[in-house]
């Protein structure tokens, strides 16, 4: 097979060999527990300080406002289980939108079971949570507002400064699911007004199984993981040592380049929405135009069906998705696609393609190219389309 | 606690503590602390015309106890009763270039321990 | 300082070399998300299947009855929650013990405030549950026993067997926290009638912030983290493949090494205790003599106090450690060892020693001799040895 085209950096990015670099010496070399007392074990603590160092700074907030966790996942659960725990005396409802990652979403629906009332905000055409919409939904009641920065399937950037401040105004608590806005877009907590924020390493060149859960100062947090006196007593288990550091540095690789990499992304990524819109027929680009990050693009192929286009570009070594990783494997249509109002069947036909700034303009090409052929090929076996052109020609 | 939130005076005091051991003939002694909370200390003093000519301790405790209990009698040694009394736990801290947060409260056993023998000189030295 | 005495496998181990090999490929090269479809991922899917593999064939289970997760902490948590939760309506009573870890104590104390009832077992003074006092602790709303297989800061291994056999014939079921325990004995959980067991890579040379739960097939587990379809939909997140990977490679190598390994440790742990106690006297081992981890020594002092002793090792470069590590910086004596009957001051003074397969003999001697003198120097400064000479010259 010719050389992989990696497009589902959504789904995962890979770790930077800088990364890989800064984390080994902890597997062998400095591996102390960090809260051994010997000096050995300094080190250990070192490289988590000084990771969370550059994690609070990259957010504009305090050391101690970051919890290490095991990813966006455990971020999102403990975030929105510890407020409907803690504020329960305060009320029982809890915002959130249509379009949340699942970690979100099956959490919300877990404290629906248990006497949280949840609603489910629409958003419109481009995948956008209105705030007039927000701040409507607003009751007496309502414990936390909970809104992704970005959504992972259409890549749209949802108005966190605007739902920052409703929240803000009306007394009630914002978090929001970073976890595909982190090291991609500038971010800054105090600013935008979020009170809790999650992220995931490995979307942003760091490893699997690491991510942090920001808590502004100030609101009572519940343990998720109970046990040892890990971070400030909140999260319970021997630090993944390696992990932190890795993430710190790769926190702080984003940092740098994220100006240079977020032109070049937009350049190759709206390079590839044209082509794709003007070459192939019957192709909607999901998500906001403009409003999206830098990566992301997500078409619907009218008359197809998404596995099939993937697996034909997985035989021409091309890396996409259909719907968010998690989810695929799974028949149901998006429940993002589905949110900004594409029926069924298109919601069926989704790419999502998701670049790295390792990404050439060359891959981009050579993935249209082999897109417009197996479309067409797919197209020409599709009844679907075989009506369509029938009921065209009449 | 760890090793590396200790300055380098605590441990020099710590690994090479001054005035260590039993004064057999003090004209005082007194003690701090509580065994079942991980500390005890006990200071003994020889006094002549109200001034501390010899000091020692013995101690049970951690490294911040350690090295506080030396500290304290570095600092009360050769002072008059009066001024020995005015030692405090901040006094000591200080004296080491500083305490971890945590470890504070280990300082206070060296300046109880040492009022407590000066009080119990003076009760002693009344009743004669 | 002269070379490193690492003295503290209990707290946490160094990876083995080969853990490393096995991982690193998953961070740049085969970095695919498990859950994409495409081939390339593929690598990543069977990194994670043919750990869980090794893992199901270590305990003598099936593969599905392994679920990862992010360590020790977060499977007791998990393992204690869901049975709380999932048989709430059978009963509300847990029966545990005083020396379990802090992940164990701390999530049942969680329980006791929201409604369940929590017995704590007494120990004997080798720090063993007596499994008659399991027994009659059973009541009809008994819907948990929560034992560790071997304890962590005494070594003393559990009579899990025995207990196994009681949980079953009266149908409760049994969670073992087998941190300390996994790679160091041979467990067979459908030997023992263990239903949920809980392990953490680093504790056996694979990486932190990797974990598993066994879960018997048939239990009700409810999820600890919601969100993506990861671990049988029961822990969502993706998958930290390298960690994975990792975890597997070093429990093959644990499993190889066993034998082998636990001789020479046991050896070599005996050679320390025999030594400490014949030539530093008013010295006290706690835990079992006999029935304990081949890898552990803990000793009382008397008359001197454990952080001072732990930090005047580590002045000639060797690590140790007293009470577990979590707990250690709290001034509070470990409860185990209160558990098992030592008073106050005794407990303070208690320094564990855990070896590895790489301690030598030569270490252990060098770790005596300087115990001997820096002993001999915290008694000559302890009042608590003044008075105890004072009282028996009298
Ligand atoms: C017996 C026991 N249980 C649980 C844990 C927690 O494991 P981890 O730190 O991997 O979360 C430990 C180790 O600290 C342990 O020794
Ligand atoms: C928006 C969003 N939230 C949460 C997650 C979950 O992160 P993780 O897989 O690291 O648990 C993901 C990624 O899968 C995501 O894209
Ligand atoms: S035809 Fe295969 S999923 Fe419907
Ligand atoms: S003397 Fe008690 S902790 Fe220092």
């Amino acid at each position: 097979m010719s050389k992989l085209i990696y497009l589902d950096n959504a789904a995962t990015t890979a770790v930077h060999p800088e990364v890989v670099a800064e984390m080994l010496p902890y597997f062998t070399e400095f591996y102390g527990n960090p809260s051994s007392i010997y000096s050995f074990a300094g080190k250990s603590r070192q490289a988590v300080d000084a990771s969370r160092k550059i994690i609070a700074g990259a957010l504009g907030c305090s050391e101690k406002e970051i919890y290490f966790t095991a990813g966006g996942s455990e971020s999102d659960n403990w975030a929105i289980k510890s407020i409907a725990e803690s504020y329960r005396s305060k009320g029982n409802h809890i915002i959130t939108s249509k379009i949340e990652h699942h970690a979100v979403l099956h959490t919300c629906e877990y404290l629906a079971k248990n006497g949280y009332e949840v609603t489910y905000l629409d958003v419109d055409g481009d995948g956008r949570v209105r705030p007039e919409d927000v701040e409507a939904s607003i009751r007496p009641e309502t414990i936390l507002i909970t809104i992704m920065f970005a959504n992972n399937e259409i890549g749209t950037i949802e108005p966190i400064r605007e739902i920052g401040r409703i929240a803000k105004e009306h007394n009630v608590l914002f978090h929001t699911d970073a976890v595909q806005a982190v090291g991609q877009v500038p971010i800054d907590v105090k600013e935008y007004n979020i009170d809790m924020l999650s992220a995931s390493s490995h979307k942003l060149k760091g490893p699997k199984g690491i991510g942090f859960l920001y808590v502004r100062n100030g609101i009572k947090l519940t343990s998720f993981i109970h046990g040892g006196g890990q971070e400030r007593k909140k999260r319970a288990g021997t630090e993944n040592v390696p992990g932190i550091a890795g993430f710190g540095k790769a926190m702080e690789i984003a940092l740098e380049t994220m100006e240079v990499r977020a032109e070049y992304e937009t350049e190759l990524r709206d390079h590839l929405i044209e082509r794709v819109l003007a070459e192939i027929p019957h192709t909607k680009l999901n998500g906001h135009r403009t409003d999206r990050l830098p990566n992301n693009a997500n078409f619907s192929f009218e008359f197809v069906e998404g596995e099939s286009v993937l697996i034909m570009l997985d035989m021409q070594g091309i890396c996409g998705s259909s719907g968010s990783a998690c989810t695929s494997g799974s028949l149901d249509p998006s429940h993002v696609l589905l949110a900004i109002g594409l029926p069924h069947e298109k919601a069926h036909g989704s790419l999502r393609l998701t670049l790295s700034d390792e990404t050439t303009r060359e891959d981009i090409d050579t993935t249209v190219d082999a897109l417009k052929v197996l479309i067409e090929r797919l197209r020409n076996m599709s009844p679907l389309y075989e009506d369509f052109i029938k009921n065209n020609s009449k | 606690m760890y090793c590396c939130s200790f300055s380098d005076k605590v441990m020099d005091h710590f690994m090479s503590p001054r005035n260590v051991g039993v004064i057999s003939d003090a004209d005082a002694e007194g003690s701090s602390g509580d065994p079942e909370c991980g500390d005890a200390l006990t200071i003994y003093i020889k006094v002549e015309d109200y001034v501390i000519t010899d000091i020692s301790f013995l101690v049970f405790g951690c490294v911040a106890a350690i090295a506080s209990s030396s500290m304290t009698t570095e600092l009360a040694k050769g002072r008059n009763l009066e001024e020995a009394l005015q030692i405090t736990n901040q006094d000591i801290a200080d004296a080491l270039d500083g305490l971890p947060e945590s470890k504070m409260h280990c300082s206070v056993l060296g300046a109880d321990a040492l009022e407590n023998a000066i009080k119990n000189y003076y009760t002693k030295n009344q009743k004669k």
